[in-house]
């Protein structure tokens, strides 16, 4: 079974100069199309990483009469109205419309939720430094935007971590299938079902925090408002492009509905919110809403490749050896390359990680593995050059050499935001600690929370 | 006196790939917003070069700021002069005739709305007259490349090229490697023709 | 075909007479008294001193010229066998210097019997104040059309290290260059 | 002229330029410190048309003169070890059996002595002094000592050092050992710095000689010429240039006459000749412009240009050639002979020159080398001298079959470093010299406007890997500094200099090359050593000296027009 991909990543034809730049940064080669030609997207191989859109310059001129009125390229978009900035040849179609109409409709109970990635790069859109910190400006947007929840997607990465954390000891020590691969990255997903299906099997079969949030909204969310789950309305905000076709997978619908109805990105926040006129940088900060809002620096970490790791780290060692971690800041996995690999002393196993950015430096590993070279317990990996906070979704930099400043900033800014964090550790989060004593139990954590995965070739 | 020529920028159209990164870098440092993402854009983007992109030819082209720059000689009011060895619009002088723009055998030149925080600004006395009435008109500026003049590390289009296809052509020097290369290859064919 | 003068390297001794006799030719005064001209010193012809050889440098008056090719505004033309600039067509916009492979070509000011001409508007502003630019134009080699005696470079040069190339100069040199190829084929 | 002179007897160019105009593939040039094609253009053409004739061509200098470029053995040597490249090239020719033993035994003393010390010279121990590779040396004697004739020829790469008598001695002795003395197509030829700087010489213009190199302390000669002027003269060696800005600090000299001559520029460490010539009673200058030490002189005499006066030039070659008047003087612009006789008159001296053949008919009764050349013999041409009577063709060629002291006299020479090396403070030589367009302080090239079009300002040459550890680009503005003065420049990167080296010319006063030179001189002639010092480069981060200099040269070129 294959799910749609046409339409979510577009490259407008009227405005390709056929310059190809996409090309160089487009993972799976799905890019299509002579030197100086419009190109074309090879949906079938696409992975929807939405690369392609923050590297196109090939911007629609307010002065060029020979192309479609923008009115209409926006409507094509599906961009609100009152969007100023100017159109490239690369984009995505939005959803920011549907989000805008959803929150004038009071028959529904609007729940949403922020990756982790978001909190260090929209105030960018507003003219804040590259990679400001916000989370609290964020929440409080949101309210005022007026979703009745505002949750947080760094709570079901903490909730990521006690599942995949549990998976990954099982594995190792009742011999399941090693490394383990983590998947909260779904353009990662979809390229292992298309590219490697032998290796499905090496994928955790936890759900990534966006869905397994999804599933909670209206299973326990629904129960904690006691609204009926047929009226929430669940939103994801995302530094991606891909989540819009991961919450549209058929299979996710384990709480007996759309576990996500709708994903947005960073960039359709900051319209919404310019669009409901809202001065974000003139907002007070406030709290998420408990109880699905409240993290860790587990949690937050997840934005930065390397990020998922960590806190899988943090958390496996505490419940291997049952004794504190010496040091949180496991900085050996942190870093910038490509592929990174370490050691870790767990009590007396010592596991044997990866963490892999950027989509096209996984293929050695991957081959690495199937030829039996690779002896690894557990691997990270990313699509994006430098995990999320480098996503399609996010704000997109307009002078080329500026790019690295953003990553780095909103890496950095990733890693203060985790240390200026009451708890570190996802297990340590009390909100974690309820929902397995009050909600959680053996059957529905298995459909709540994980996934199965389907060749695609 | 000892006249130094102007310098300008010129593409190399053997490297250029058309991907209008200059243009884009070239409007953003022009504008007054310090906003460092797409979002933060509320203007449309102007700027001072342009993407020529034909079945021949794919290249930008911008102003050379001539030595007689025909721009300044026809205008009327005395608004474009050389400043530091760059010819430059002083806007406030600038009464939107598009004398300049006839006189350019570039195209370089253009004539734009004035923008300021992202707003057009309107003049005091002339009105348009619309189907919905009477309403103000815009401010009309000439627009040209200004080699950056404000940029501490150089013209944004050259830093951004992808291809490092703009080159800052400074013409004393360009003739003086040229000459060297023509005479180190001319030593060569000596032998063939004079001896 | 048309005309130019090349110098030969082995010759030249680097003593810029061709310099200024070009430029003293096409100055339009006298240059007898000592101190009393105002016009800038610009040469047609210019003396490279490279690692490998020394030589002057001049235009090749190409066939095809790039130059001409390159300029705008059609300054740039073939006249009488070689390439003739308008000045009052050129417009200074450097483009014939990018465009010449040997660096032949400048943009100087111009001057009419030693004095410098002065644009109509475009002005010149420094702190010092506003003042008047004057013209530029384009400047090459002419083969210092009219002059009697042909060209000065050739003329002044003290090492004979000119050649005035007529294409008969050319034809005959590839006739013999054809004629010894033939004849080393044949083994003679 | 002392270094030739003790070798040989006298001390001008042995043998005639037009020479190599005949020379032919079996004939050799060995020039050494000599940028020929750019301060001698017109014999540079004769050596280069001599050259594509198929002489072979032996060039040393550490910079790579055009001449250098179309050598067939240029030898680089480190400036100053002018001494030891010549004893190398003579180890090679006495140990390769090609010296001339006849023309050695016939027409030549003291060369065991000589011997002796050159055969320490082997081609490597040179090599460790010279930097010049051992096999080039091999080559160059070769070449020198095989061809039928060598003409060896010099300028002020050679006199200009410390060690300037040496190194004209070692080049005579080369030209001896290879026999090619008093010869066509031989010989040892300075050329002279100066346009009839010759002539000035042979006029007696030096602290020992009368006309004609007659010495001063010789009674005869005095006795002749008080009887020829009834005065009474000194038979004391007057003083040489340094020596006399010594004996004005010392106020042993109180009134100085300076024609035709700008020491403000020309000569070494300015700021000490600026100081000595402000302490004078009284500075007399006799120019053709306001130099820059007219400018501070007290009375400035205004003299003629070449094109305004009749008289006579000896060329290099010594040969004596008339020149005309073209135009009438400016002003009150007087020619010098007139100038002179007015002083002698207003002195109370009975002068009653009233034409320059006056002067001319005066001097050559009393100067036996001179006694036969005429004005009306030179309408039909220059003649060298000696020419003893008016029936003597004149002598191109100096010392044939005999020197002018007898004997050809070898001179053993030791190597000797020049006076100021490079240290940690300064780290780079620099050397002087000259550019084509100009002449001399630029007093008169500065002021025509083609020759300062050709060559408006003054650069500093420096090697490009130099360059690059300062961070200096071609262009840059940059000051240099030696131990006695600092200028600004612009820098010119270029191979022409080796590693280490740099140079400077002194045509430029508002980059006064002399500023930096230093006086150590020659201890025989005392001649400076313009042509080693050590300095410092500095990139300009356009500090207000920058704009000063600018400032400067505005301020001159303004005066110049």
């Amino acid at each position: 079974m294959t799910v749609k991909t046409e339409g979510i990543i577009k490259i407008d034809k009227e405005l390709c100069t056929g310059c190809r730049r996409c090309t160089g940064v487009c993972p799976v080669d799905a890019i299509e199309g002579e030197k100086g030609q419009p190109q074309t997207i090879n949906v079938e191989r696409c992975v929807l990483c939405g690369q392609c859109v923050q590297i196109c310059s090939a911007y629609a001129s307010a002065f060029d009469e020979d192309i479609a009125p923008r009115e209409q390229k926006m409507e094509e978009r599906n961009m609100l109205p009152s969007v100023k900035e100017p159109l490239f040849a690369s984009y995505y179609t939005g959803h920011a419309p549907t989000v805008k109409k959803v929150l004038v409709n009071n028959s529904l109970f609007t729940m949403v939720q922020c990756a982790p990635a978001v909190r260090v790069a929209i105030a960018e859109e507003f003219g804040m430094p590259l990679g400001s910190l916000t989370p609290g400006k964020m929440a409080a947007a949101l309210k005022k935007l007026g979703f009745n929840r505002v949750y947080d997607t760094n709570f079901t990465a903490d909730l990521t971590i006690m599942e995949e954390g549990n998976e990954l000891i099982k594995r190792v020590t009742e011999g399941g299938v090693l490394p383990m691969f983590t998947s909260c990255c779904p353009a990662w997903v979809k390229f292992i079902e298309q590219d490697y299906p032998e290796l499905i099997p090496h994928l955790s079969s936890c759900k990534s925090p966006q869905q397994m949030a999804g599933a909670l909204f209206k299973t326990y969310g629904a129960q904690v408002d006691g609204v009926d789950a047929a009226k929430v309305y669940s939103v994801s905000v995302m530094p991606c492009v891909c989540k819009k076709f991961e919450c549209e997978r058929p299979e996710m619908k384990d709480s007996g509905y759309r576990d996500v109805d709708v994903a947005i990105t960073t960039r359709e926040l900051a319209q919404l919110i310019k669009d409901a006129g809202i001065d974000f940088n003139g907002l007070p900060e406030e709290e998420f809403d408990k109880p699905l809002g409240t993290y860790t620096g587990a949690g937050t970490i997840f934005g930065a490749t390397g990020g998922v790791m960590e806190a899988a780290l943090r958390t496996a060692y505490e419940l291997i050896t049952k004794q504190e971690i010496p040091d949180v800041n496991l900085k050996l996995v942190r870093g910038v390359e490509g592929v990174r690999t370490a050691d870790v002393k767990v009590g007396d196993l010592t596991l044997k990680v990866a963490v892999v950015a950027g989509l096209k430096n996984v293929i050695p590993v991957l081959e690495a593995i199937k030829a039996g070279k690779a002896d690894f317990h557990f691997i990270e990996v990313m699509t994006c050059p430098v995990g999320c906070v480098s996503g399609g979704g996010q704000p997109k930099v307009l002078i080329p050499d500026e790019q690295a400043n953003a990553y780095t900033n909103r890496t950095c800014n990733t890693y203060v935001h985790d240390e200026n964090m009451e708890y570190r550790k996802s297990h340590n989060n009390p909100e974690i600690k309820k929902i397995y004593e009050k909600f959680l139990v053996e059957d529905n954590i298995h459909h709540l929370l994980h996934t199965k995965y389907t060749p695609r070739r | 006196m000892n006249t130094k020529l102007n310098s300008f920028v010129v593409a190399d159209p053997r490297k250029c790939i058309g991907c209008k990164a200059c243009e884009l870098a070239c409007a953003v440092v022009h504008a007054d917003s310090d906003g460092k993402t797409v979002g933060t854009v509320e203007t449309p983007i102007m700027p001072r070069l342009f993407l020529v992109k034909t079945a021949e030819v794919t290249m930008p082209i911008q102003c050379r700021h001539c030595e007689d720059a025909p721009c300044a000689n026809a205008c009327p009011v005395d608004a474009i002069s050389q400043v530091d060895n760059k010819i430059l619009i002083n806007t406030e002088a600038c009464v939107g005739c598009k004398t300049c723009m006839m006189a350019c055998p570039f195209g370089a030149m253009d004539l734009v709305p004035k923008y300021k925080d992202g707003q057009v600004v309107t003049q005091n006395g002339l009105m348009s007259e619309t189907e919905d009435g009477l309403v103000e008109k815009e401010v009309m500026l000439a627009h040209k490349c200004d080699l950056c003049v404000d940029q501490p590390n150089g013209p944004a289009c050259i830093r951004v090229c992808p291809e490092k296809a703009l080159e800052l052509i400074v013409p004393k020097q360009v003739k003086r490697k040229r000459n060297v290369e023509a005479a180190t290859n001319f030593l060569d064919s000596v032998k063939n023709f004079f001896d | 075909m048309n005309t130019f003068v090349v110098a030969n390297p082995n010759k030249c001794i680097g003593c810029k007479a061709c310099e200024i006799a070009c430029a003293v030719a096409h100055l339009g005064t006298s240059v007898a008294t000592a101190g009393f001209i105002d016009a800038p010193f610009s040469p047609r012809i210019s003396l490279v001193r490279a690692e490998m050889v020394t030589m002057p440098i001049q235009c090749r008056q190409c066939d095809d010229a790039p130059c001409a090719n390159a300029c705008p505004v059609a300054a740039i033309v073939n006249q009488d066998n070689k390439i003739v600039v308008k000045p009052e067509l050129c417009i200074g916009c450097k483009t014939c210097i990018v465009a010449c492979p040997f660096g032949a070509i400048d943009v100087v000011p111009r001057c009419q019997n030693g004095k410098e001409q002065m644009q109509m508007s475009l002005n010149v502003i420094t702190k010092e104040g506003k003042e008047n630019k004057e013209v530029m134009v384009a400047h090459k080699c002419d083969l210092c059309a009219g002059r009697l005696g042909g060209p000065a470079c050739v003329e002044v040069c003290p090492g004979d290290a000119f050649t005035l190339v007529k294409p008969e100069v050319i034809n005959d040199s590839i006739k013999n260059k054809r004629l010894s190829s033939a004849l080393d084929i044949i083994g003679k | 002229m002392s270094g030739l002179g003790t070798a040989f007897g006298s001390g001008a160019m042995t043998n005639s330029i037009y020479e190599i105009d005949e020379m032919g593939p079996k004939d050799a040039i060995f020039a050494i410190g000599t940028n020929t094609t750019e301060c001698h253009p017109i014999i540079g053409v004769k050596m280069l048309k001599a050259k594509a004739r198929g002489i072979k061509l032996v060039v040393a200098d550490p910079r790579k003169t055009d001449l250098a470029r179309h050598a067939d053995v240029w030898l680089r040597h480190r400036p100053g070890t002018d001494v030891a490249l010549l004893n190398g090239l003579s180890y090679v020719i006495l140990t390769e059996g090609l010296a001339d033993e006849t023309f050695i035994a016939e027409r030549t003393e003291n060369f065991e002595a000589f011997k002796e010390v050159a055969m320490r010279f082997t081609p490597e121990y040179t090599a460790s002094i010279t930097k010049v590779p051992a096999e080039k040396i091999i080559e160059a004697a070769r070449i020198i000592a095989k061809a039928d004739a060598t003409a060896s020829y010099y300028t002020m790469g050679i006199t200009q050092h410390t060690t300037g008598v040496d190194n004209v001695l070692s080049v005579a002795n080369v030209a001896m050992l290879t026999g090619n003395m008093g010869k066509s197509k031989g010989g040892v030829n300075p050329l002279r710095g100066q346009n009839n700087v010759q002539g000035a010489c042979d006029m007696g213009a030096l602290p020992n000689v009368y006309t004609g190199y007659q010495s001063v302390t010789n009674p005869d000669v005095k006795a002749k010429f008080e009887k020829a002027w009834n005065a009474q003269l000194s038979d004391k060696v007057g003083l040489t240039i340094p020596s006399v800005l010594n004996a004005i600090t010392r106020d042993e000299v109180k009134i100085l006459y300076v024609f035709g001559e700008n020491p403000m520029r020309s000569d070494p460490d300015i700021n000490h000749v600026e100081h000595c010539l402000k302490h004078l009673d009284c500075l007399i200058v006799q120019d053709i412009f306001l130099t820059e030490t007219a400018e501070i002189a007290d009375v400035v005499l205004p003299g003629v240009s070449y094109a305004e006066k009749d008289g006579t030039f000896s060329s290099t070659d010594r040969t004596v050639q008339r020149i005309r008047k073209a135009v009438e003087p400016k002003g009150k612009s007087l020619p010098d002979w007139q100038i002179l006789r007015d002083i002698m008159k207003a002195m109370g001296y009975p002068a009653d020159y009233s034409s320059a053949e006056d002067v001319f008919d005066e001097m050559r009764f009393l100067t036996p080398s001179y006694a036969g050349i005429s004005y009306k013999r030179l309408e039909n041409g220059g003649i060298p001298w000696p020419c003893p009577n008016e029936n003597h063709p004149g002598t191109p060629i100096l010392h044939i079959g005999k020197f002018s002291r007898g004997l050809g006299k070898f001179a053993p020479i030791e190597h000797r470093e020049p006076a100021e090396l490079p240290d940690e403070e300064y780290p780079l030589m620099l050397t002087t010299g000259r550019v084509v367009a100009h002449y001399h302080t630029g007093t008169m090239t500065r002021r025509s406007w083609g020759l300062n079009g050709a060559h408006p300002e003054e650069s500093l040459e420096i090697n490009p890997k130099d360059a690059e550890k300062l961070n200096i680009e071609d262009g840059d503005e940059i000051s240099v500094t030696t131990r006695r003065g600092s200028l600004i420049t612009k820098a010119q990167v270029t191979t022409r200099v080796p590693q280490g080296l740099t140079f400077i010319t002194f045509h430029f006063t508002e980059s006064p090359g002399n500023i930096l030179t230093n006086s150590a001189a020659d201890p025989v002639t005392q001649t400076p050593e313009f042509k080693v010092c050590s300095v410092k480069v500095k990139k300009l981060d356009f500090s207000d000296f920058g704009c000063q200099k600018r400032k400067i040269f505005r301020k001159k070129s303004s005066y110049i027009k």
